[in-house]
């Protein structure tokens, strides 16, 4: 158990080394970066509106985490967050209840992923093809639902879901974290992690193993898109209104560099959902700081790219390889002399 | 017929038969300017495609292209508005400046092992923030040179033209060609799509082909930023936001596959021709509202993919019962 | 000195590490001008990592290598073919992708006016192929011909390159008698114009009838090199597997009786364009042997059978009862298992643990929702890498990494670990070494005799002879012929397979 | 139809723009004109496709909203060979005025101007930080609605951009930079005013206000421009200040000059400026909301 535990932090450690070190900057240009404070309930400070803000992020990198494990991607899932917002505002404010609205609006999600799912794995559709076609005609779909305007509501629940508060922290971080271990106590108590991995990594070879990779494809995209659904939700609710035009733009982009600074590769297989939720935030604290530290926003481009690149370069195999050889060197007696036996 | 030339030729075949069911509707979409103006207006697009296409085929990706153009166009605006440099001075430095960002990026993903995908958005990143750096405004290139360009064209009967840049972007396409098929780079080129691995171990310079790679790329987006400063006169920060996912998506309509190896230049080509195809019947249509607009532009880029497999099945399974 | 100025290629004192694994311990390597030089060892003894050391393909971690007496330090495959060391690296390794004009000559295409002269290249690809007997659309994509023609272009890129050095990594694995003995022809002229040949292979015969000397590796270490005509076969067993042989396969075979009841009928099965309708039973403990020349179909008449490619003719039946086999899933589901003949592309999940690739079949039948808990993976990976020899350093090595032999026994075990009762064999001893061979004839006979059906491709006629009780011949895409009881010889096989053989004139 | 007039609208990015297609193809519809409407998603290159397009059909006349103000010159001239009169909606070009007829444009420095104005005068000299919400980086609203506030602050001291942030135009980007903004400025103690080049920015900050303790429009005062329907809702609730109005309807005046034009040749002046209006609290804010409402913001 704490070999597991302990194999577990060896894996998430470059990311939290990577979380630290940009934290640990930020306070450097914003010294308040680390107070907490209870206000009307709940903490406020900082560094919850990183886990907060973040929420979208982190949601749309648990779902791709699995896309990308079958070697696929889902570049639809910022259009899909707009669907479901639209949806969502919709329903509620064409008087469903708020229970009624969420099934509606997490089917919608799902159907998107179905869609999806149904181009990669019967029709054998290249995934970036695939989902560029939702990408593009998804917030049409959304602007058609919203009619092209910010469709606002004042229902208190679904209010709630997006600026509501809980046990201290604001409802969108209970919401990821309980859905982002929910999903990964599934994947990892089950067979399902293996047998998408084996998928990711040779589609052709599980297949003749017996695995079900059309079903468990299309399932990681439905995945995908309950999982933008979820964060479509958030983000309508957090603005008390649908923002077919804006909601989730670009966001897809910020998922996969999530899952990318989690170590998960583009190339398929291998995945952890942590790994990818620690991402997403990595990516959140740059933000958050390039707007704590007051330059101007002609440079926050720049500064994000430079960041990401220096985690990215540090993470790369020849750069870890260097690292490790460097750690093995100092215990380096050790695994030879089992060798030689 | 050889199966690699399938997708190419059912490419081909949807764009007749969609540029005629289109003329049938719109007549006027067969006037010469209607031709003329469907290889103006993609030219930029089209030069950064064939550099796409190069990266595509080794199997790798490109998500720079927009920013470079964006970059490329501001640099132009700012140097021109600012100095006394030649115009083509200005483009000598530019493309310089774009050919090695691309290496950089190649190299980077040779000698990091770092995806392709990861690596460019990084570029993307950075190509426009340093867009912004130089300047947020859109500046006017007012240099009298620019207008000496802007008025060689190829006047077509029927007050159609072929424009200077238009026909850059046939030059492109062909030199294109002849790379990806008649040199030694360009088969090394599809060996990388074929697996880096394999290729490695028959002796491809898989480092200095990634490099070359990504630097042609680089340097076709370059030039298509000089095409797009030429179209517009201006240099915009926030130009060409989102025109990698248009010379990806031209790419692959084109018949070539993302998991790199297979496809042709020429294919891009037409991949072009029927985003062109699909704007014009658009705009010509007019009637659709904004969300419309989106809604058709997805379906008919679905359409296009399910009519490709759809041709590419049919005639595979007519050949084996033959 | 007189041996040290003969030899053309010499590596000293090679050391390479793996994490986790020495493959690699101070091995020297001589090879003379003019000489065939094999290079025989156990599965994961070290072979192909000593060529490709020696090719740049890896770097070493140590040693020295001489080429015609000069110190060269190859870093990758390209400096190598310059040096004039033309290597087949075991797994076909061209590019699927590109024609097979390209393939040959990647990287030295003719050219004219700087451009490539592309109607030469395919002129000169075909001449090159003529002295092999291949008859190709040299203009098609590599991946349109079978496994077998492609290691073929393989070995004639290969020779193409050698100006020196000839290396070839158990190229032999996949081809029949018929290509054996052609590439065997050009070996020898090579060997006659003084090129050193290094010639990695399984078949002990092939080693007898080729090799001048022999050098052989043991878990990473060398054990000696030795003339081939005073090595008696049984002393180089030993030197390989380091104790004695219990028995090398019979030749000759013993009669079992299969008196079971036929569990598996298909009648007029097929599919258009794969293989022509054919009838099959398949009783109880009975082992069908499948031989045929390359491309004759063997390879899609078990992916038929296995619902890999769906039948579009006829029917099956298990047990009396009619059944769909339309997927691997259902056919997996009447307990029916099938070993891919690629594992490279159809058998390995490369990234994945020797200890998932084992129970991944056994999982994906019970579902994603009763995973097998681990101390049972454990259990199952321990068991079947005791069982079979499977040489891994742990079971959660990432299968990618070990030897090929050693991979194909992981895939062997995936199967067994389903219990199946119908399995399908193809070529399953391909790249197995001889321990482990006679270890699987072995296992092959074992399950029979519990009971279990098989089917069993496989290019050896010898091993086909030792374990079938029924053999099927097919040619050209239909079953021709089958043999029975004491019909089951060499002979008669090569006969059968020979008797229309119309394959030789193309 | 008589008269076909071909639009070419930048897109569909925010709440105003769709008002603005819904107000033109109102207009056109009420005239008889037959619309064709293009749809640019915000790419000027569209833009120039779609114009040409309209040349190749031989519309009567162009309606152009341009997204960015250099590169038309070819294009325009190209419209003028072919004799179709452009006109420009919302935003100017930087081309030679004989290019187009004429063009009905709001002055977008002007609206900062009057915000600016707005806030000096309720402040009245005392110290005032200032947080600014900006639009899109780049885009020539926030280019030029950020200069016009700046010029109507120079001369009071006692105002002071403190932070100054990009928010894209959109809700959710303003609140999450109001966040920091709160944060950055002491728990939003030392913030005295916002200034958001859009309500949609201000309609998301004033959310952020609220979550951090504060009450909009009294501890922070809130001006924004655009004047859509949403932010009058918050000026009655108190939560915002005032706001500059930008009709969406441009297309009206342009169709009429471009009636009278086709009538008797005459020709219209080269800028129709729409009315920049300050609307604060004390205009009924809830009257102009239900007026608004159904104009598709
Ligand atoms: N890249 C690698 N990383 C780690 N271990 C490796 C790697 N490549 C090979 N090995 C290990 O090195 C040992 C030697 O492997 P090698 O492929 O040279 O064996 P071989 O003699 O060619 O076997 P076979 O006859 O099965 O092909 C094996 O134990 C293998 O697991
Ligand atoms: N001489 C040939 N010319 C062209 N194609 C061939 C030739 N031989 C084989 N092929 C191709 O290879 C495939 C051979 O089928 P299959 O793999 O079933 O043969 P096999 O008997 O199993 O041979 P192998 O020992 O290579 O596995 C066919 O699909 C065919 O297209
Ligand atoms: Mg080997
Ligand atoms: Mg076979």
């Amino acid at each position: 158990m704490t070999a597991i535990l302990k194999g577990y932090a060896l894996r998430l450690l470059p990311q939290i080394i990577a979380l630290a070190a940009i934290l640990l900057m930020v306070s450097f240009v914003f010294p308040g970066f680390f107070r907490l404070e209870i206000q009307n309930g709940r903490l406020y400070g900082s560094l919850i509106d990183i886990l907060n803000r973040g929420a979208p992020v982190v949601l749309l990198a648990i779902g791709m985490t699995v896309v990308i494990a079958t070697k696929g991607i889902d570049l639809s899932v910022g259009a899909v967050m707009a669907i479901c917002g639209a949806v969502a505002a919709s329903s509620i404010t064409s008087g469903h209840s708020l229970a009624m609205t969420l099934v509606i609006t997490l089917g919608t999600g799902i159907l998107c992923g179905l869609w999806n799912g149904v181009l990669v794995a019967l029709l054998d559709i290249q995934p970036i093809i695939a989902t560029l076609v939702l990408m593009v005609a998804g917030r049409g779909i959304a602007q058609l639902v919203t009619e092209g305007a910010i469709l606002t509501f004042n229902d208190p629940g679904l209010i709630f879901l997006g600026s509501g508060s809980f046990a201290w922290l604001p409802l969108p971080v209970i919401i990821w974290l309980v859905f982002g271990i929910l999903v990964a106590l599934i994947v990892r108590k089950t067979a399902l992690g293996m047998l998408i991995e084996a998928i990711g990594i040779n589609r052709q070879a599980s297949t003749l193993s017996g695995v079900l990779t059309p079903v468990l494809l299309i399932a990681a995209y439905m995945l995908s898109g309950l999982c933008a659904a979820i964060a479509g939700t958030i983000a309508a609710a957090d603005i008390k209104g649908a923002d077919a035009n804006n909601a989730g733009l670009w966001l897809e982009l910020d998922a996969i560099l999530a899952v990318v600074i989690g170590g998960t590769s583009l190339l398929g297989g291998r995945f952890s959902i942590a790994a990818s939720v620690l991402g997403a935030i990595i990516i959140q604290s740059i933000n958050t700081g390039i707007l704590l530290s007051g330059f101007p926003p002609e440079f926050n481009l720049i500064i994000k790219a430079a960041i990401i690149v220096f985690i990215l370069v540090l993470q790369s195999p020849p750069v870890r390889n260097a690292f490790t050889f460097v750690a093995l060197l100092r215990t380096s007696r050790k695994p030879t002399e089992r060798q030689a036996r | 017929m050889k199966p690699k030339y399938l997708p190419l030729t059912a490419t081909i075949v949807i764009f007749v038969l969609s540029y005629a069911l289109c003329a049938a509707q719109y007549p006027n979409i067969l006037s010469t300017r209607v031709i003329g103006n469907l290889l103006t207006d993609n030219a930029f697009l089209g030069i950064a495609a064939v550099g796409m296409t190069f990266v595509i085929l080794s199997g790798g990706i490109d998500l720079s292209i927009g920013s470079v153009i964006a970059f490329t166009g501001v640099f132009l605006a700012v140097v021109l508005d600012n100095t006394a440099i030649h115009p083509l001075a200005a483009f000598a430095m530019v493309l310089l400046i774009t050919t090695l960002f691309g290496a950089v990026m190649g190299a980077i993903i040779h000698y990091l092992e770092m995806p392709a995908f990861i690596v460019t958005l990084a570029g993307m990143f950075l190509a426009r923030g340093m867009a912004f750096v130089l300047s947020i405004d859109s500046i006017a290139i007012k240099h009298p040179f620019y207008g000496t360009m802007k008025g060689l064209y190829y006047k077509l009967p029927g007050g159609g033209r072929i424009t200077l840049i238009g026909g850059l972007m046939l030059l492109v396409f062909a030199i294109g060609i002849l790379i990806a098929h008649r040199t030694r780079f360009g088969t090394d080129v599809y060996a990388l799509g074929g697996g880096t691995t394999t290729a490695k171990l028959m002796g491809v310079p898989v480092g200095r082909t990634t490099i070359l790679i990504y630097a042609l790329s680089g340097l076709l987006a370059g030039l298509s930023g000089i095409v797009f400063s030429l179209y517009t006169s201006a240099g915009y920060s926030l130009a060409a936001v989102g025109v990698e996912l248009d010379a990806i998506t031209a790419v692959v309509i084109g018949g070539t596959l993302l998991t790199g190896g297979s496809g042709f230049v020429a294919g891009t080509f037409i991949g072009i021709l029927i985003q062109g195809l699909i704007q014009t019947y658009i705009t010509f249509d007019g009637s659709l509202s904004s969300w419309w607009t989106k809604i058709l532009i997805g379906l008919l880029l679905f359409v296009f993919i399910l009519m490709q497999k759809g041709i590419v099945y049919v005639s595979r399974s007519e050949r084996r019962h033959a | 000195m007189q041996t040290i100025a003969n030899n053309l290629l010499s590596a000293n004192r090679i050391d390479k590490v793996f994490p986790g694994a020495k493959a690699l311990d101070k091995v020297d390597f001589h090879l003379r001008r003019g000489e065939v030089h094999a290079l025989l060892g156990e599965n994961g003894a070290g072979k192909s990592t000593l060529v490709k050391c020696l090719t740049g393909a890896y770097r070493r971690d140590g040693g020295t290598i001489l080429l015609d007496g000069v110190e060269v330090d190859p870093r990758d495959t390209f400096n190598a073919q310059k040096l004039g060391i033309g290597t087949v690296y075991q797994e076909v390794n061209l590019l699927p992708n590109l024609t097979v004009a390209e393939n040959l000559f990647l990287g030295r295409q003719p050219r004219r006016l700087g451009f490539v002269d592309v109607g030469a290249m395919n002129r000169q690809a075909r001449a090159l192929l003529e002295n092999y007997e291949l008859d190709l659309d040299v203009t098609r994509a590599l991946d349109s011909y079978s496994v077998a023609i492609q290691q073929v272009v393989a070995i004639a890129r290969a020779v193409d390159l050698s100006g020196k050095v000839l290396i070839l990594d158990e190229p032999t694995a996949s081809l029949d008698a018929h290509e054996v003995e052609m590439l065997f022809r050009i070996i020898r002229r090579l060997k006659a114009r003084g090129l050193g040949i290094v010639f990695i292979t399984h078949f002990l015969e092939q080693v007898y009838e080729i090799a001048d000397r022999i050098t052989v590796l043991r878990n990473g270490q060398l054990v000696g090199t030795r003339d081939t005509a005073t090595l008696e076969r049984r002393d180089l067993i030993s030197m390989m597997i380091g104790r004695e042989l219990a028995a090398e396969i019979r030749a000759a075979r013993e009669e079992p009786d299969v008196t079971g009841p036929v569990r598996y009928r298909f009648k007029d099965y097929g599919r258009k364009g794969h293989i022509s309708p054919f009838d099959l039973e398949v009783k109880a403990g009975e082992v069908v042997g499948i031989a045929g020349l390359l491309g004759s179909g063997r390879t899609e008449t078990a992916e038929i059978l296995f619902g890999a490619h769906r039948a579009d003719s006829g029917t099956a039946e298990v047990d009396g009862k009619p059944v769909q086999l339309s997927s691997p899933r259902r056919a997996i589901a009447h307990r029916f298992g099938f070993c891919p003949e690629d594992r490279k592309t159809a058998g390995i999940v490369g990234d994945l643990s020797v200890r998932e690739n084992i129970v991944l079949a056994l999982q994906a039948r019970r579902g994603w929702t009763r995973p097998i808990s681990r101390t049972e993976q454990n259990r199952l990976a321990d068991h079947y890498i005791r069982a079979l020899d499977i040489r891994t350093a742990d079971r959660e090595k990432p299968i990618r990494l070990l030897s090929g032999g050693n991979q194909q026994k992981a895939i062997l075990a995936r199967w067994l670990a389903t219990e199946p009762e119908f399995l399908i064999l193809d070529e399953p001893t391909r790249g197995i070494d001889v321990g482990a061979h006679a270890e699987i004839v072995r296992l092959i006979e074992g399950l029979r005799e519990k009971g279990m059906s098989l089917l069993v491709i496989s290019s050896e006629i010898e091993e086909l002879v030792a374990y079938s009780t029924r053999i099927l011949v097919l040619r050209d895409r239909q079953h021709v012929a089958a043999l029975e009881g004491n019909r089951i010889t060499a002979d008669q096989i090569i006969e059968a397979i020979a008797s229309a053989n119309e394959r030789g004139a193309a | 139809a008589d008269l076909v007039v071909g639009f070419s609208q930048i897109g569909s990015e925010s709440g105003w723009r769709a008002a603005e297609t819904t107000l033109t193809k109102q207009q056109a519809q009420e005239r008889g004109i037959d619309l064709k409407f293009a749809d640019a998603q915000q790419k000027q290159e569209n833009q120039i496709k779609a114009l040409r397009s309209f040349i190749a059909q031989g519309v009567n006349a162009i309606l152009l909203a341009p997204v960015v103000a250099t590169g038309w010159d070819e294009v325009l001239q190209e419209a003028k060979d072919a004799e179709i009169p452009v006109i420009l909606l919302d935003r100017t070009v930087d081309a030679s005025d004989d290019l187009y007829m004429t063009a009905v444009t709001s002055d977008l420095v002007h609206e900062g101007n009057v915000a600016g104005k707005w806030l000096a005068d309720t402040v009245a000299g005392k110290p005032c930080n200032i947080v600014e919400l900006q639009g899109t980086t780049g885009s020539s609203p926030a280019i030029d609605r950020k200069k016009g506030f700046e010029q109507a602050l120079s001369g009071h001291d006692n105002l002071k951009i403190v932070r100054s942030q990009t928010g894209d135009f959109t809700r959710t980007k303003g609140k999450e930079v109001m966040e920091s903004f709160l944060k950055a400025e002491d728990g939003g103690k030392n913030i005295c005013a916002l200034y958001a080049h859009n309500d949609d920015m201000a309609v998301g900050a004033i959310q952020a206000i609220k979550e951090a303790g504060l009450k909009p429009g009294t501890d922070i005062l809130v001006v924004s421009i655009d004047a859509v329907p949403d932010i009058f809702q918050a000026m009655a609730a108190g939560e915002a200040n005032a706001t500059v109005e930008l009709t969406p309807n441009m297309a009206g005046p342009a169709f009429d000059a471009l009636a009278a034009f086709q009538k008797d040749g005459t020709m219209p002046p080269k800028w129709i400026q729409t009315e920049s209006k300050l609307y604060t609290q004390a205009d009924d804010p809830m009257k102009i909301y239900e007026a608004k409402k159904g104009l598709g913001y």
